[in-house]
């Protein structure tokens, strides 16, 4: 399996560091990529990495009202709510996408949240993105 | 582009354990553009830091990657290594294959194609990572203290002390914070009031301190070395330039009142003054239950006071000031009643916390350092403490230790027997942290001390009976339940954020913890800084702490402000965002969504377009997701370094 | 609408013109021309009084002419433009979005009970349409008038879907609204009873039937985008797209980048989509990107309560939150 | 019918191993590239389309002119993707070359006159083939100028050869200049269709190459016309977008000539036929 | 590509018998047919007992793409060790079914540019493996105007084997020899033609030739060979005005071939492919340096016309256009070849 994860620098980065200095063990899947704040992920991102066939992408940030920039994750909750409906309604699985608030003490969401993941994408049934939908013509 | 060098880090065996350095350095090195691909037991160390500066020389490389920790232990160093051999620190990228890899995986080789992989994203990023360079800006030296507790005030004598000026924001009418309010302290058990009145007097009487007591910080604009602050100065009623504090309006107001500083164990007045050596020196009327600002009818003490001070005109002013950084100490409160109901709190007069302990054992205090009972001013024979009343405990949300209690509830015990040598003092505990210096032994005296028993165990229950206090316990030592008849009980109740903390967090754009604490930039490295440069912490408000603690981070802080004030100018963290002019449409949806108001609008080839103002930009990239066309873009993330990372991690 | 009464719209709007051009109201007006066959129009700018007889407002001016207002931001011009109700919307957008200011801007509302998508019209001739001599209306059909017979089809059947839950009111965004008492809109209204094209038959799909469905029409997309340029609302100067080759998807068009590219389209235009449907009606290979844009509107307005090119007051709901916003997320 | 391989595929490059870099400016290197196997030959004003694998192609003139050797040199201004690749490589790394393609100067029809040749930045490169080639030839030519000029002293290119080698030679005359002169700078100053005015060459016998940013060459072909130089004689190059270098993919085209097949060299006659998009 | 053969013959194949020898054809060589989905018929890869279609005008993609395809890798490279490079060259045999005149002729135009000068291996190569099987145009639609151009859209000579529909069944005329040897494989789908059939299809062919509802006279198109007068005529800021620049003219249209190549890389594995590209985009010759010759919509759609009508016919001597009238009829804003030869010849 595969999941690419964003993590804000602030919380879930770190959220996730504790985990690691708490020795939680938790699925090799995951792919961590440090952002400074949940809203740097852009969607075009999260559907890049879908349609190159990864099985889930999982977004991470501060609880909402503990941004470190104080509204950042507000609008990430806003345009993956809606993203997940579009993903729904063109045939990915909304369950791909997932979006966890972890702060920096919480290591141990941090690795049930990687575990849930992997679980639910396990529970699947439809495939991911085909690796290799073609070329037009 | 450029040549890269990849250093992996062994980390000892915490990472070499589980992750096959060997071959995470041979698959970097496959990289046609990794031209050095190496490791190393402790990068971090001298010799490493020494070979990875030897192949920066050797190799010619433009950039590296480090595969170890995480970047927040050592991207600084690493960074500044940099710096050191030539390469611009923003060149520098780590690969965490420590704490996001070997310690939470098992699996030697999922560890390693994991590790493999984060190296290979690192290494696509630090492809487009461009060299950055910090901006620079003027900076007001001049600093703004909230909260005149023994924090706020140590800090500001330092500074002032230092040569600059300081503007003292305090939200009561006096200065001092709670230690205003105890009685001894400990561990030395000498008078509060005693060591803290010449401090309060050095306050009052500095020339470069500004205090501006009863005031709230309205709204904060700016950054670092140039904060703008609009700070509101509550009306006090009373002409401070002309009241001498004589407290002849006092005792003729009709209105009494609940007392705050006297935790109620006494009444106020409308008129008042919060205790005889406040300073200010000055009355102040409390706006909500004075008869004549109500009902137009009264005015006794306008009538009596022979300097007329009484104004019942004064209104709020809010004023101005440019300062170059904040240090914020805020204090805080006891937990509230409501939350320690199975202790009988609120309910039983007799059932008293921490602090009204202090009010009574305090000779200016309401019994005149008496020990009585509240309920019938009776000397209490019988008396409980419980310690962790409502801290360390999940499920009221507290689960931290409010850490002083300990030595507090220790404290007052011994101070109940000095004064009540025949009483009998239980303490509910559920374990003692006393860690300070000569803390062990005060606590030690105390339970070496006859007629003070500590139990070890939690207390169920409270309730009276028959003009008696029950307490319901279990000492979980014996596994005996316990009950004891007491005359009064104490509670050292949790330390909590002071009221109002959070709201003053989000104008300086600062971020509390879960518990409404402020949070430090970093735990460990950067305990008194905030997360807003120019914004710094101390006292209580961080995190519960005693007033040894509280000075010295007061302290630290005043060290940190002079270190900034050190320069006449400040550098800026490049990581900022940046448009690019020729593809911004104008459309300002950045200038909406921008947290920190940081985006401006620029006239461009007569076209309104935006402009990141890069020392209000804290870096979060919101602008550069709202921006459809990707012209604005974040410096250190771009679009660019995110897709090459995301990229790699997708290669098969 | 009669043929009449387009001549007599035409003649209204061309004094009008005349009149905004003669003052110096503005200093050029966008306009529908006459196109190449006669079931078709083109855009035209006008800047003299002498091009007026270009004029023309029928039934085939199915553009949206406020496509063009998107690249003026920063040129000092004043513009007067038609516009359909529906245009109207995005012209709103624009505002909102500071690509044009409302000071700078002229528009004449004309009055419209649908245009007629020469595409439905085609496909339900045949080719046989090109030798067509005249078309009338006679409510609800449309009677072609052949050499040898007459055709008669259901007009519905010719318009794009935005027609048929259209309004036909004046905006009150407009500068004026053109229109002769003719036919009642009232009327009109009634004989559009036909639902509206739904998205049922996707939602009753598996996820994987549903990603097919997509991906077989992306296969098919060029990356023209026309889909794209076309779009009233797609005003960026420079297209994320297009700013950094190759960054975000190849520039092959492979089906996986097509679908980073469409469902990218439609999220940036989320928001922002006035549903004019000129997007699908350019898509060289029929596309149902409507179907995106819609599902899109559909969801915000159910979430946020917010419609696209409503109130020039009304701000995206992607750049504002609120705290009690619904969180599906753990 | 089913006929593989009988053609020759044009897109494939040639590998070949980079000698030597010299750092001419801070953004100009030089690179002396050698075919990994194959001949190689070519004349002057030609152009190479330079691979470096993974992140494109990019057309480079060649600025050599070694006859017999399989080697090449290319001075590469770091614009865009490949160049700026190309400039974080080093000696002994792979590179693919195609070509060489494009037109060449008319080295027969200049045969016994003098050359003048007026050169701006990175603008040497192509012309300095000629040099090459003039100077290896030399018995066939009369005499040779040579006027060049950069915004400051440091944007000159091929120092030891405009400053020891060339103006060493008999009958060869070299002029620099810049733009703006830094304290150390002993030479002239000026931009260099005044250099150009000031030294009043003949055009008697002589014929005119330059090369160089577009602005330049706009003053420098004006300050030709003035000093009576034919147009036939007042020789070129142009630049456009390219990508196959081969007359396929269309893009260089300005009328209905391909740069990569008719130029880049033209003469200012030529230039006129044409419309004015470049 | 075809080697010539004077001698034209005659067979008529019956409709029901078309899909069998497809089917049968399948086997030897790689097919593409006119396919319908979703209203639009192109060129898709048949498959035993797949669709097709032979009753359609135009398809929408023009068979340039069969040729020259949308996006063609070019070839692979590894840089494991050292640099290896491993050509991608499609060699397989092609029938393409149902070429319509003005499409095939815009194959002999390609052929111009593809074999001028340096010989486009790729595209070759495709080229000389395809057999092409045309089918003349009884009912033109509304956008054509091949006969502009002098295209007679019921005869081609230039396809190997050219079909003329006769209602129940189709006259084969073979052009090639190509064509005779596929007809002698395949002798049970092929009775011989008689000459009431060859002249009934004369017949049916000739209304086609009229019929059309836009075009130009050829002749008029010989002022764009004064490059000077026409570039920079007025008509050129006009069209600008409400081009969008989308390029769909330019990737519908069966003589346009502008590409582009470009790299993709993958760690140490990657390719080299082209793509399409238009003339009508910005970055089409927007330089490294920020310079761009063609900065403007104005320049970009003047190069398009320019090219196809002046540029391209001094080069090659023909016009770059075979009147399939698939811009005519995409152009989101109704730009229209004909109406600007139109009007510049009018005045
Ligand atoms: C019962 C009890 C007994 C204790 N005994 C001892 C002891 O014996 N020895 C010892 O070392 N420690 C003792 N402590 C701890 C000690 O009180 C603290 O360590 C110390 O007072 C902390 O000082 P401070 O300046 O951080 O906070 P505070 O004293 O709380 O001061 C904070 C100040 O900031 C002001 N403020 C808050 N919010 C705002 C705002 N928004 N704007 C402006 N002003 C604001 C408050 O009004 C207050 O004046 C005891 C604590 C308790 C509860
Ligand atoms: C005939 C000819 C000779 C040249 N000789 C030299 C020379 O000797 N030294 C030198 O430094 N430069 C020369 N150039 C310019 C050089 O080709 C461009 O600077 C280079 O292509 C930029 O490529 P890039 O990948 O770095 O830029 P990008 O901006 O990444 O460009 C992408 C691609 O676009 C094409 N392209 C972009 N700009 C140009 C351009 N100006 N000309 C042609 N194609 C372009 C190339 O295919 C390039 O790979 C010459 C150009 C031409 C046409
Ligand atoms: S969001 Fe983007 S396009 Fe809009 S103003 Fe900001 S930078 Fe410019
Ligand atoms: S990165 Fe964040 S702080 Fe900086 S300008 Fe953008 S939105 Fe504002
Ligand atoms: S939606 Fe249709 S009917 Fe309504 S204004 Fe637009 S074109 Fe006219
Ligand atoms: S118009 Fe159609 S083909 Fe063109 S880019 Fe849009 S969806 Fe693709
Ligand atoms: S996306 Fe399509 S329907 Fe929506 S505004 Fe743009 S062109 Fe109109
Ligand atoms: S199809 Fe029409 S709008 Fe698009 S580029 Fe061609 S001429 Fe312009």
């Amino acid at each position: 399996m595969e999941i690419v994860a964003f993590c804000c620098q602030w919380c879930s980065y770190a959220g996730a560091d504790l985990a690691g200095t708490s020795r939680l063990k938790y699925p090799a899947d995951i792919r961590i990529i440090k952002i400074p704040c949940s809203s740097r992920i852009n969607p075009t991102f999260i559907l890049k990495a879908l349609s190159k066939g990864v099985d889930g992408v999982m977004v991470a940030g501060c609880h909402p009202g503990d941004c470190h920039y104080a509204t950042g994750n507000y609008f990430t909750r806003r345009r993956l709510t809606i993203l997940k409906r579009l993903l729904e309604f063109s045939g990915i699985n909304p369950e791909r996408l997932q979006l966890y608030w972890i702060s920096a003490a919480e290591g141990g969401k941090f690795a049930e949240s990687v575990r849930d993941m992997v679980s639910r994408l396990e529970r699947l049934q439809d495939k991911p993105f085909p690796r290799n939908p073609g070329i037009s013509l | 582009m450029r040549k890269i060098g990849v250093f992996v880090c062994w980390c000892g065996l915490n990472i070499s354990r589980t992750v096959d350095i060997k071959k995470v350095v041979e698959e970097a090195s496959s990289h046609p553009q990794v031209v050095c691909s190496t490791d190393y037991k402790y990068l971090c160390s001298e010799p490493g830091q020494k070979l990875i500066k030897e192949m920066v020389q050797e190799k010619g490389l433009d950039g590296y990657v480090v595969a170890a920790c995480s970047p927040s232990m050592h991207e600084t160093t690493f960074r500044e290594l940099a710096s050191r051999c030539d390469i611009n620190p923003y060149l520098c990228e780590m690969a965490n294959i420590r704490e996001q890899c070997s310690w939470v995986h098992e699996d030697r080789e999922e560890a390693t194609e994991k590790a493999i992989k984060l190296v290979n994203m690192t290494v696509e990023k630090v492809l487009y990572n461009e060299p950055l360079y910090p901006d620079s800006f003027p900076l007001t030296k001049r600093v703004m203290v909230v909260g005149a507790g023994v924090a706020g005030m140590q800090a500001s004598l330092d500074i002032a002390d230092a040569g600059y000026e300081v503007l003292l924001v305090e939200k009561r009418p006096f200065i001092g914070g709670h230690m205003t309010q105890l009685s001894e302290t400990f561990p030395t058990l000498d008078c509060a009031q005693c060591i803290l009145t010449p401090k309060t007097a050095e306050v009052a009487r500095h020339p470069r301190i500004k205090m501006m007591p009863y005031s709230e910080v309205e709204e904060v604009k700016g950054y670092v070395g140039n904060f703008e602050a609009v700070i509101r100065r509550k009306a006090t009623f009373v002409d401070w330039d002309k009241c001498t504090g004589c407290a002849i309006c006092i005792e003729k107001c009709p209105k009494k009142i609940y007392s705050e500083f006297e935790c109620g164990l006494k009444e106020g007045k409308s008129i008042d003054m919060a205790f005889p050596q406040a300073v200010p020196f000055k009355v102040f009327i409390d706006k909500e239950s004075c008869i004549f600002l109500n009902r137009g009818k009264c005015g006794v003490c306008a009538k009596l006071c022979p300097e007329e001070a009484i104004d019942f005109q004064q209104q709020d002013q809010l004023v101005k000031e440019k300062v170059g950084a904040i240090i914020v100490a805020t204090g805080y409160d006891l937990i509230d009643k409501s939350e320690l109901a199975e202790y009988g709190y609120g309910k039983y007069k007799d059932v008293v916390d921490g602090m009204q302990y202090e009010r009574i054992n305090s000779s200016s205090g309401p019994f005149l350092g008496v020990i009585r009972r509240p309920s019938d001013g009776k000397i209490p024979k019988e008396i409980v403490f419980i310690q962790c009343a409502g801290s360390r405990d999940k499920e009221k949300g507290k689960p931290y230790c409010s850490k002083i209690c300990c030595m507090y509830t220790a404290k007052q015990a011994r101070l109940y027997k000095h004064k009540v040598p025949d009483g009998q003092a239980y303490i509910f505990y559920m374990d003692i942290r006393a860690g300070g210096k000569g803390y062990e032994e005060f606590i030690y005296r105390s339970v070496e001390e006859a007629g003070i028993l500590y139990l070890r165990g939690q207390v169920s229950r409270v309730f009276e009976e028959e003009g008696k206090l029950v307490v319901w316990g279990m000492d979980t030592l014996s596994g005996k339940k316990i009950e004891i008849n007491a005359d009064m009980v104490v509670l050292a109740s949790a330390m909590v954020p002071a009221n109002g903390v959070k709201e003053l967090a989000n104008k300086l754009k600062i971020s509390t913890d879960e518990h409404g604490f402020i949070q430090e930039a970093h735990p460990k490295l950067k305990p008194v800084e905030s997360m807003t440069r120019g914004v710094y912490l101390a006292g209580c408000g961080h995190a519960p702490k005693d007033i040894a603690e509280s000075v010295a981070q007061g302290s630290a802080t005043a060290s940190k402000v002079l270190t900034l004030f050190s320069r006449d100018s400040v550098m800026a963290e490049p990581t900022v965002s940046i448009v690019r002019k020729d593809e911004c449409s104008g459309c300002l949806s950045c200038e909406i969504v921008c947290p920190f108001g940081a985006i401006e609008k620029e006239d461009y080839r007569g076209k309104i377009i935006a402009k990141v103002n890069s020392a209000l930009c804290q870096g979060c990239g919101s602008c550069a997701v709202i921006c459809r066309s990707g012209a604005i873009d974040l410096r250190g993330y771009t679009n660019q370094q995110l897709i090459a990372e995301l990229e790699a991690a997708l290669w098969k | 609408m009669k043929n009449q009464s387009y001549v007599e719209l035409t003649n209204i709007l061309k004094q009008k013109i005349d009149r905004l051009l003669s003052e110096k109201i503005v200093d050029y007006m966008i306009v529908y021309e006459k196109g190449s066959l006669w079931f078709k129009t083109r855009p035209k700018m006008i800047r003299k009084q002498t091009d007026m007889e270009k004029v023309i407002w029928n039934r085939y001016c199915q553009f949206n002419l406020s496509t063009f207002l998107k690249s003026l931001s920063g040129k000092d011009e004043n513009i007067g433009i038609i516009a359909k109700k529906c245009d109207l919307g995005s012209i709103v957008e624009l505002i909102k979005n500071n690509q044009i200011k409302k000071e700078n801007l002229y528009i004449l509302q004309v009055a419209c009970d649908g245009v007629i998508n020469w595409q439905k019209l085609e496909n339900l001739l045949g080719t046989k349409v090109a030798k067509a001599i005249e078309v009338e209306e006679d409510s609800p059909n449309l009677v072609i008038k052949m050499p040898e017979r007459n055709i008669e089809v259901l007009k519905n059947d010719c318009l794009p879907d935005k027609c048929l839950i259209c309004d036909f009111q004046p905006s009150p965004y407009a500068n004026d609204f053109l229109t002769i008492v003719d036919e009642k809109i009232e009327d009109i209204k009634e004989i559009k009873s036909q639902p509206l094209p739904n998205l049922e038959p996707l939602d009753n799909m598996s996820y994987e039937e549903r990603l097919g469905y997509w991906l077989k029409h992306f296969s098919r997309c060029m990356r023209c985008y026309a889909c794209r340029n076309v779009c009233p609302v797609c005003y960026c100067s420079t297209c994320m797209f297009d700013g950094q080759e190759g960054l975000w998807i190849s520039k092959e068009s492979k089906t996986s980048d097509n679908y980073v590219y469409h469902l990218t389209r439609a999220f940036h235009v989320a928001t922002l989509c006035v549903e004019c449907g000129e997007c699908q009606r350019v898509c060289p290979v029929n596309i149902p990107l409507m179907k995106l844009n819609s599902k899109l509107a559909k969801e915000i307005s159910d979430t946020f309560g917010y419609q696209a090119g409503l109130l020039i007051d009304d701000l995206s709901p992607f750049k504002t939150y609120c705290q009690e916003d619904p969180d599906e997320f753990k | 019918m089913n006929n593989p391989g009988y053609l020759q595929n044009l897109y494939l490059p040639r590998l070949a191993s980079i000698e030597k870099i010299t750092r001419e400016t801070g953004d100009i290197k030089t690179f002396r590239l050698a075919f990994l196997e194959g001949d190689f030959s070519h004349l002057p004003g030609q152009f190479v389309e330079l691979s470096v694998f993974g992140r494109g192609e990019a057309p480079i003139s060649i600025s050599s002119y070694f006859p017999g050797e399989n080697s090449l040199e290319l001075s590469i201004k770091k614009m865009g993707k490949v160049t700026s690749y190309v400039h974080s490589m080093c000696e002994g790394n792979k590179v693919g070359l195609r070509g060489p393609y494009g037109n060449t100067f008319p080295v027969e029809r200049i045969k016994g006159q003098n050359l003048l040749f007026i050169g701006g930045g990175i603008g040497l490169a192509p012309l300095r083939s000629l040099i090459h080639y003039s100077l290896l030839k030399r018995g066939d030519f009369g005499k040779i100028t040579i006027i060049y000029g950069a915004r400051t002293p440091t944007d000159l290119v091929f120092k030891e050869e405009i400053f020891n080698i060339w103006p060493s030679l008999k009958n060869t005359e070299v002029h620099i200049t810049v733009d703006v002169a830094t304290n150390s700078w002993q030479g002239k100053v000026g931009v260099v269709p005044k250099i150009l005015k000031e030294l009043n060459p003949s055009p008697e016998n002589t014929v005119a190459f330059t090369c160089g940013p577009p602005i330049m060459i706009k003053y420098t072909l004006e300050a030709l016309k003035d000093l009576n130089f034919p147009e036939e004689d007042t020789i070129t190059t142009l630049e456009m977008k390219m990508k196959c270098g081969i007359g396929k993919c269309g893009r260089c085209n300005i009328g209905d000539r391909y740069i990569c097949l008719d130029g880049p060299v033209f003469t200012l006659k030529e230039l006129k036929t044409l419309p004015q998009e470049y | 590509m075809n080697s010539n053969n004077p001698e034209r013959t005659y067979f008529l194949i019956k409709k029901s018998k078309v899909q069998s020898l497809l089917n049968n054809l399948y086997n030897e060589y790689k097919l593409f047919v006119p396919v319908e989905e979703e209203e639009v018929v192109d060129f898709r890869r048949y498959e035993v007992d797949g669709n097709f279609t032979l009753e359609f005008t135009n398809t929408l993609l023009p068979p340039k793409g069969l040729f020259l395809p949308q996006q063609e890798t070019l070839f692979t490279f590894n840089y494991e060790r050292d640099i290896s490079i491993e050509e991608k060259i499609e060699v397989s045999r092609r029938i393409i079914v149902g070429i319509r005149p003005c499409d095939s002729k815009s194959l002999t135009i390609l052929d111009e540019v593809f074999k001028d000068v340096n010989e486009d291996v790729y595209y070759l190569q495709k080229r000389n493996n395809t057999l092409l099987i045309g089918l003349g145009c009884t009912n033109p639609q509304i956008y054509c105007f091949c006969s502009s151009l002098e295209i007679d859209p019921g005869k081609d000579i230039s396809v190997d084997i050219f079909l003329t529909d006769l209602e129940d069944s189709y006259l084969v005329s073979v052009n090639t020899e190509r064509g005779q040897l596929l007809i002698k494989d395949f002798p049970e789908y092929f009775e011989k033609a008689g000459e009431d059939e060859i002249t009934r299809a004369l017949e049916i062919q000739s209304p086609a030739r009229e019929g059309f509802s836009v075009g130009f006279d050829k002749k008029d198109t010989e002022v764009f060979m004064d490059v000077e007068k026409i570039f920079e005529h007025p008509v050129w800021e006009e069209l600008a005005e409400t081009c969008l620049g989308c390029g769909i003219c330019t990737y519908l249209c069966s003589t346009c071939h502008c590409f582009d190549i470009t790299d993709e890389l993958t760690k140490n594995e990657g390719r080299r492919f082209r793509c399409w590209d238009s003339c009508q985009f910005f970055s089409f010759t927007n330089m490294a340096s920020g310079h761009n010759p063609r900065p403007d919509r104005k320049e970009r759609i003047r190069q398009r016309f320019m090219h196809k009508l002046s540029y391209f016919v001094s080069r090659y001597g023909c016009i770059a256009c075979v009147g399939c009238g698939r811009c005519l009829k995409y152009c989101p804003v109704d730009i229209d070849i004909t109406r600007v030869i139109g009007t510049i010849t009018n005045e």
